[in-house]
């Protein structure tokens, strides 16, 4: 049985170009692809770099930019995959900082490879209950990890006191891969964050798992009605986010050779920062990874930039403020329907 | 940690037994802190003189140090020590103490109530000795990349006058970069590879508490090592001694300022009162180049602990345990 | 309904009215009884606890309870504030600088200018959250940095001073040594601006903002001006907080310590729901008092301070997820 | 009728408003005259709801004047146009969740006097002021926020859609109320997608179509065809050949198993003891008035909510779900009314459509995009989809969003669909096209569940209905004798022809008017009744 064509228009308005057509068709590409806008402001930035500090932007520069903005990129990970849920996870520094720790303190009695599986298990472990509280019971993300990093920090300092006498290590690998840099640009955290990088970035947009993230951030009860089991997928996102602190802690301890409880607590709130500055909706629904990577890449030459303008310490933190204020409003004017 | 467990027992019947209260109002998880701790457990089982370390310990400020001192003072403790989070504030709950004939002792910092007496690290000295010592190494000329810990915090205040003191006297040195590093090992990290990636040229570094990073990030972008000055902590202390090439000088902070206090906390209750009520604990510099700094850093280095653990372990005449014993962490009467 | 007596008739509805009350106000009722618990448990652990112990106490939650009061306010306005530990900073030192060697006429002031600048600050939150439409939680977790280094600014270190009267204002007992005059202050100064917000219309437009965004625009509530008002008075009541922390510290503290993070934790606690619209500010007080004598037990209990940490992480989860089991249930009755 | 004052007490021309390149209003007038009751039609996304939010200060036009007793009317707010007369009940209830209802009408400065007296007008007089809204049934929240509106009296009031999720007592009520207006000093502006309501009330209507007024209709007998012409443009023609199809439904041969059985469900004291089966290839109506255990009913079915006793039989084999998964996977399949229940409003329709094949554990891993395309493409066909907007759903209408929620089902293959109540609230073109819909599944061999608000839908699209009253099925109707009088005294529980008994009357009626309100009840049912006999003539 055929209608007529015109039967499935009536039901809508017609849609003329308006007089700001153009200025729509701007908006709409940047909507689209707001990595566009963001390469940009990066690339503004470095220029800015360049003039601050004349000669900095070299190979050495972009090695050391990237081997700092790849493990705050990971912990953002964390942070984009909980958003686009519409959650959050503050407790990444907390076990992110565990990993390292249990790394450092077992790797001399246990060997490195049994240490990381310990390491990243109990990670795992501590993002199952995540998941659990925020899946299952239905409590509030923010409050569910906040405590969770309350819990694991205590847990690490009790810990800490048996492990005295163990002295820390950091296992050769692991300092290979955090700090080193090949051919004189390119960090060898590459190796672990361009496949993570990869599967994050296709997998949010081509598999069925990432779907659900971006439909259960969009509206959980219909993502129910449709079949989904919301708190599985709650559960399989805070034990992977558990897995990719981790790793972040992991290539962090490696970096600045040092593993302690609270090594990775400062760059919780730049992670958050990373992912809103890439775009993605800390109300659920929308954004990607590949924003992410930019908006850590953007926060790290940001920090760049204020250290060697040695700016006072008030006036960094006012102008961090200030950036991502100021990068927010730009996305949501951009990208919203007022 | 059985000696711990046998002083409180074989001691009960035998000399005055004193319970002592320890507040500390920072860093759950900041290794220097937890060395502090542990030194007072140590002493206290040394001295096997008190019955019992009770601890409170937590992230807070004021109010909620204030109100940890009054809950010590309904414990009936014989003594209490307080790494104070601020000079005046805690002078209420201290006034309380003293009325109630508890003796108080301040460590690491000072307090400036009346009946409490201070035992602390000089702050100002351990910045002043080890930035002199650096412009000398420098040769009383060049910059220095001069690297501080928390912005607003009163040890980082303390210091910043021991350092700004010495940069006055060497009339030859800028300073080339400051930065804040909120003695966090991931942000002082960028921040010295930052310095460097700039082309910064610097011929000394001083640094507050965050140090072996610092060694670590020069080496790994193939920087040639310039003077360095640090705190006496493990891993630091390993690198002046092993490093080739690398030319630097721990200032001693020492976490046993905890054991320190318990000591002092005994003479007076003993009714030995010292001379003045403030007593600092004067910072030694152990530099790699003479013979003499060497063997301090020979004697204190160990590679076991972790590299943020502060080597002062021990006080000479202030404090008595072992090194194993300061390691156990036990109080008396603990398993 | 048939004809019954008066008398019977009224002392029903008394009945009826406190069933609904408790009904209603469930979580702070059992909050109540909660901390009564706590109180108990307290005095078993150390009989000497007393007096001096309450004293500490109810100095010791000043700060945290005007930082619980004003994060409550606002996320019942269907926000959140991320910088009230910030604005508590700013407030701190700002009265701190400006009392030092000045008279008491003068502290009563710069009190005053302390606050009306944590109501401009709390507005500059609203206005920018209002404007740019970015989430609150973005906003403001940025303005957290602005607001701090604006602290930073004024005093680098701890210092300045608090007017001796502003110090003697909260510590010590009134009448009663039971009685904690921070207690009080803090009763009091909340009662003073609550109670009538509440029963204002003001006060119901916060909660419609809260509670649904469009049906309080299609009831006529000026949305922009009664969220920018509500995190106005977020920033009075951070102001508070700061003022609390230099009463109490008698300096002003530049570096703003984790009360934001616990602010929220204390809220949830006490009853306020984080998607807006439910709550109040009662049950935040009870509950940061609650988390005070927490710790308290657990030190008396000989529990190691490490522990402690976890102790009140795993507090702060068991008793959500019990609430939102609580919550479930009723949804399937 | 009415004595129609010359002048005009609203009067709105030339009133535009783009979105961005959508035109929402291109050039709308509306003139209403003091004691008129003005039907605004038009199909969805014809700008109704656009020129109702200008009018009232919920958005500002881009071009027009208004005028308000020929004084210019400028409105920024929906207080400050209240203040000036002018009010909306809106599509969506405008009550706050967590205020009980006297704090309700605080906010809203609304006289409590005047509004218990309308909401005893309107069938509510029982209402508790101290219930908290979120506790009240969605019915009594747009009753509580017409008795509001009409107890300040406005000038001008605009009812949009109020009734389109009403139950059929309510609906009753509210038109015979709004009737009152007619004649005074006051007018109402009606929004509805129902033609007999309009009908039953109206006095002229303003058709707008596209974003542009196309045309002001008297209403009288007859002059629905006029409207819906003027409403549809070039489909209108179309209509009549569809509702014949329709009626030519399906036979079923007598061996045939049912493909889903419900044995004495209930659920708490909601639901008692149902009992039905549901056959491959039919169409079952459910009908029901507001809350009489439909919702629960569908919740079971749909795994949402678990039976308190009683069980779900599919294809004769007993079934338990825990999860909408269970039911969806076997092969119950669910479209929510509610389409903010149903849709991810950010997402695109692609993956809207596609969100089902996801959902299972297994299905996480990577996604076959050729052939998930096709199936959405396909299912996007069949629909007839807009797609002009596909890249976030929330910019289609409202009428393809809805369509996007029978999509994703279609997408991949029904065995049995269970629909509630699919068409509230979407123009007759789309409704026609959902009922056609469908037939067309049932004719391939799906099994359709069907709650419907509108009783006339019954015959339209269904093979048989049952009515269920107070949890239980009181009826059980084949579609012959599925006339609106028919399903409406079997939802009262009423024998034929009986008179309606005195408490029910009571129930929903104000108890000092009961008497009087009786014989308009009858009326209204009269007149609804011989609507629906010349809408089949048609
Ligand atoms: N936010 C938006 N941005 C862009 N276009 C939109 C937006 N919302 C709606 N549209 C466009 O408006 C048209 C109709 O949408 P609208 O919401 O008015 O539906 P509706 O007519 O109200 O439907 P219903 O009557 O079923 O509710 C669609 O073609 C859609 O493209
Ligand atoms: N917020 C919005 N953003 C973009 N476009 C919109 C918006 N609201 C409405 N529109 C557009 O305005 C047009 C008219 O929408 P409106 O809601 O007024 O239709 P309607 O006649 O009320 O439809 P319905 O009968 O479905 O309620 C639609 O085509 C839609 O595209
Ligand atoms: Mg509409
Ligand atoms: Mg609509």
């Amino acid at each position: 049985m055929t209608r007529p064509a015109g039967a499935s228009t009536a039901g809508t308005a017609g849609v003329p170009r308006s007089p700001s057509a153009t200025g729509r068709n701007w908006r709409q590409v940047i909507r689209d692809q707001p990595l566009i806008p963001l390469i940009a402001l990066l690339a503004v930035l470095v220029v800015v770099l360049e003039f601050a500090s004349p000669g900095i932007v070299n190979a050495n520069w972009l090695g050391t930019t990237l081997r700092s903005a790849i493990p705050l990129a990971i912990l953002a990970a964390c942070q984009t995959l909980a958003m686009l849920t519409g959650g959050i996870d503050l407790s990444v520094g907390a076990v992110a900082s565990m990993a390292a720790y249990l790394i450092g303190t077992l790797s001399p009695s246990q060997g490195p490879l049994v240490a990381i599986v310990i390491a990243v298990a109990a990670c795992a472990i501590a993002g199952l209950v995540n998941g659990v509280g925020i899946g299952v019971f239905k409590v509030h993300p923010l409050i569910m990890t906040l405590g969770m990093s309350l819990v694991v920090l205590g847990l690490m300092s009790v810990y800490q006191l048996a492990m005295v006498q163990q002295g820390v290590h950091i296992v050769d690998a692991l300092r290979f891969v955090g700090s080193g840099i090949s051919f004189g640009f390119l960090p060898n955290s590459l190796i672990v964050f361009v496949p993570i990088a990869v599967i994050i970035v296709v997998g949010l947009r081509r598999t069925g798992y990432g779907r659900l993230l971006f439909a259960i951030g969009d509206n959980p009860i219909a993502a129910r009605l449709a079949g989904a089991r919301v708190w599985q997928v709650h559960v399989a996102l805070y034990m992977l986010s558990g897995i990719l602190a981790a790793i972040a802690g992991m290539l962090l301890s490696g970096l600045n050779n040092t593993a302690t409880v609270s090594l990775v607590e400062q760059q919780v709130l730049p992670s958050v920062a990373a992912a809103v500055i890439g775009g993605t909706s800390i109300m659920g629904g929308r954004g990607g990874y590949a924003g992410t990577i930019v908006g850590a890449l953007i926060l790290t030459v940001v920090t760049t930039l204020l250290n060697v303008l040695e700016m006072p310490e008030a006036v960094k933190q006012i102008l961090f403020g200030v950036i991502i204020v100021v990068v927010a409003a730009a996305y949501t004017r951009v990208s919203g329907d007022s | 940690g059985s000696s711990g467990s046998a002083g409180g027992a074989g001691g009960a019947g035998g000399a005055t037994k004193y319970t002592i209260g320890f507040s500390n109002a920072g860093g759950v998880g900041n290794g220097w802190r937890e060395a502090m701790l542990c030194s007072a457990k140590a002493q206290a089982v040394k001295s096997g003189n008190v019955s019992k370390v009770t601890i409170i310990h937590r992230d807070t400020d004021a109010p909620g140090q204030l109100s940890d001192i009054r809950t010590l003072i309904a414990q009936n403790v014989n003594a209490i020590i307080i790494n104070p989070s601020g000079p005046d504030a805690l002078n209420p709950a201290i006034a309380e103490a003293t009325a109630a004939g508890i003796t108080v002792i301040a460590v690491d910092a000072s307090v400036t109530a009346p009946g409490a007496y201070n035992l602390s690290n000089d702050q100002e000295q351990y910045a002043y000795l080890g930035a002199s010592w650096l412009f000398k190494a420098m040769g009383g000329k060049g910059a220095v990349v001069y690297m501080r810990g928390i912005a607003g915090h009163p040890a980082d205040t303390d210091r910043d006058k021991g350092f700004q003191r010495a940069l006055a006297e060497n009339k030859g040195i800028t300073i080339a970069n400051t930065a804040v590093t909120k003695w966090d090992p991931v942000t002082a990290t960028r921040q010295i590879n930052d310095i460097m990636s700039a082309g910064t040229k610097f011929d000394g570094i001083w640094t507050s508490g965050v140090d072996s990073n610092i060694v670590d990030a020069l080496k790994g972008a193939n920087h040639a090592y310039v003077p360095i000055v640090g705190a006496d902590n493990a891993g630091f202390v390993t690198q002046l001694l092993n490093e080739p090439g690398l030319k630097g000088a721990a200032v001693t902070n020492p976490a046993s300022i905890g054991g320190a206090g318990v000591t002092l906390a005994l003479q007076v209750l003993s009714g030995k009162k010292p001379a003045s009520n403030t007593v600092h604990v004067t910072p030694e510099l152990w530099s790699n180049e003479d013979d003499a700094g060497k063997a301090k850093l020979k004697a204190a280095a160990d590679a076991t602990l972790p590299p943020t653990w502060p080597l002062g372990l021990t006080i000479q005449d202030w404090t008595t345990y072992s090194k194993p014993e300061l390691i156990a962490c036990k109080g008396p009467g603990d398993a | 309904m048939t004809a019954s007596s008066a008398a019977l008739g009224s002392r029903r509805t008394v009945v009826t009215t406190a069933l609904a009350f408790v009904r209603r106000n469930g979580w702070t009722v059992a909050l109540v009884g909660l901390l009564v618990a706590f109180l108990a448990i307290t005095k078993l652990l150390q009989p000497n606890y007393g007096p001096a112990g309450i004293q500490g106490l109810a100095i010791s939650i000043l700060p945290i309870g005007f930082a619980a009061v004003a994060q409550a306010i606002v996320v019942i306005a269907g926000g959140i504030d991320l910088s009230v530990g910030s604005i508590m900073a700013l407030a701190s030192v700002t009265s701190a600088v400006l009392m030092l060697n000045n008279d008491d006429l003068f502290g009563v002031g710069v009190v005053i200018f302390v606050l009306l600048l944590g109501l401009a600050v709390g507005a500059i939150n609203g206005a920018l959250v209002v404007v740019t439409k970015v989430p609150d939680i973005v906003v403001t977790l940025a303005m957290s940095f602005v607001w701090a280094g604006a602290a930073l600014l004024i005093l680098n270190t701890p210092g300045g001073g608090a007017a001796p009267w502003l110090m003697a204002i909260i510590s010590g007992p009134l009448g009663s040594p039971w009685l904690p005059k921070a207690l009080i202050v803090l009763a009091v100064i909340v009662a003073v601006v609550w109670i009538p917000l509440r029963r204002s219309t003001f006060g119901l437009a916060m909660y419609a903002i809260g509670s649904s965004p469009l049906a309080a625009l299609r009831s006529g509530v000026p949305m922009a001006r009664s969220k920018i008002v509500a995190y106005a008075l977020t920033g009075f009541f951070s102001a508070l907080g700061g003022l609390a922390l230099t009463a109490t510290g008698g300096v002003g503290a530049p570096v703003p310590g984790s009360y934001t993070l616990q602010s929220v934790a204390a809220i949830v606690l006490g009853g306020v729901s984080l998607a807006g619209g439910r709550g109040g500010v009662v049950g935040p007080i009870i509950a940061v008092i609650i988390l005070a004598l927490v710790r308290t037990d657990l030190f008396f209990a000989g529990v190691d301070p490490n522990w402690s940490t976890a102790v009140q992480g795993a507090i702060l989860i068991g008793v959500v997820t019990f609430g939102s089991l609580v919550a479930m249930r009723k949804v399937r009755a | 009728m009415t004595v129609v004052a010359p002048e005009l007490l609203l009067n709105a021309t030339d009133v535009a408003k783009h979105y961005g390149a959508v035109v929402a209003l291109r050039s709308a007038s509306l003139a209403v005259r003091p004691g008129e009751v003005h039907a605004l039609m038009g199909a969805n996304g014809a700008g109704k709801s656009t020129l109702v939010k200008i009018l009232t200060g919920g958005v500002r036009p881009d071009r027009g004047t208004i005028l308000v007793r020929d004084r210019p009317f400028v409105a920024r707010s929906p207080a400050e146009a209240r203040r000036g007369g002018v009010v909306s009940v809106y599509q969506e209830p405008a009550l706050i969740p967590d205020l009980d209802v006297r704090s309700n009408l605080r906010l809203t400065q609304s006289p409590i006097e005047a509004t218990r007296h309308w909401l005893a007008e309107l069938g509510l007089p029982e209402l508790s002021l101290a219930d908290l809204v979120r506790d009240l049934p969605l019915a009594s929240l747009r009753i509580i926020d017409l008795a509001r509106a009409l107890a300040i009296e406005p000038d001008v009031l605009l009812l949009d859609e109020m009734t389109a999720a009403l139950p059929a007592n309510l609906t009753e009520r509210v038109l015979e109320v709004v009737g009152r207006q007619r004649g005074t000093e006051r007018s109402v502006i009606f929004i509805s997608h129902r033609m007999i309501e309009i009908a039953a009330v109206c006095d002229r209507a303003t058709v707008l179509r596209e974003g542009e007024t196309v045309g002001v209709v008297d209403v009288t007998a007859g002059s629905e065809n006029r409207i819906v012409a003027l409403m549809l443009g070039d489909i209108a023609s179309d209509l009549p050949a569809r509702v014949a199809a329709v009626a030519a439904s399906a036979n079923r041969p007598a061996d045939v198993r049912p493909r889903l059985s419900a044995r004495n469900l209930s659920v708490g004291t909601k639901l008692s003891d149902v009992s039905f089966d549901l056959f491959p290839g039919e169409v079952l109506g459910v009908v029901a008035l507001e809350g009489q255990g439909q919702d629960e009913l569908f919740d079971v079915l749909s795994g949402s909510e678990r039976p308190s006793s009683g069980e779900v039989q599919v294809d004769g084999a007993a079934a338990s779900f825990r999860h909408p998964a269970d039911a969806i996977r076997a092969g119950l399949v669910y479209v929510p009314a509610d389409r903010a229940e149903a849709l991810l409003m950010q997402r695109s329709v692609r993956e809207n459509i596609a969100l089902p094949f996801s959902t299972r554990f297994g299905a996480w891993g990577p996604i076959d995009l050729r052939s998930e395309g096709q199936k959405v493409d396909a299912a996007i066909k069949t629909l007839q989809i807009d797609t002009r907007a596909a890249s976030e759903v929330r910019r289609l209408s409202g009428g393809n969003q809805q369509k996007v929620t029978i999509a994703r089902w279609v997408a991949g293959g029904i065995r049995t669909m269970l629909c509630f109540d699919p068409t509230r609230g979407i123009d007759i073109g789309t409704k026609q096209q959902i009922y056609a819909l469908l037939r067309d599944l049932a004719a391939a061999g799906t099994a359709v569940l069907l709650y419907t608000s509108e009783l006339k839908e019954i015959q339209l699209a269904c093979d048989r209905a049952i009515v269920i009253f107070r949890g239980r099925i009181v009826a059980e109707i084949p579609v012959a004798d599925a006339d609106e009088p028919t399903l409406l005294r079997a939802a009262y529980d009423l024998k034929p022809d009986a008179v309606m008994p005195e408490e029910l009357a009571a129930e929903t009626m104000s108890a000092e008017a009961a008497g009087a309100e009786a014989a308009v009840a009858d009326a209204a049912v009269g007149a609804v009744a011989s609507q629906a006999g010349s809408g089949g003539t048609q």
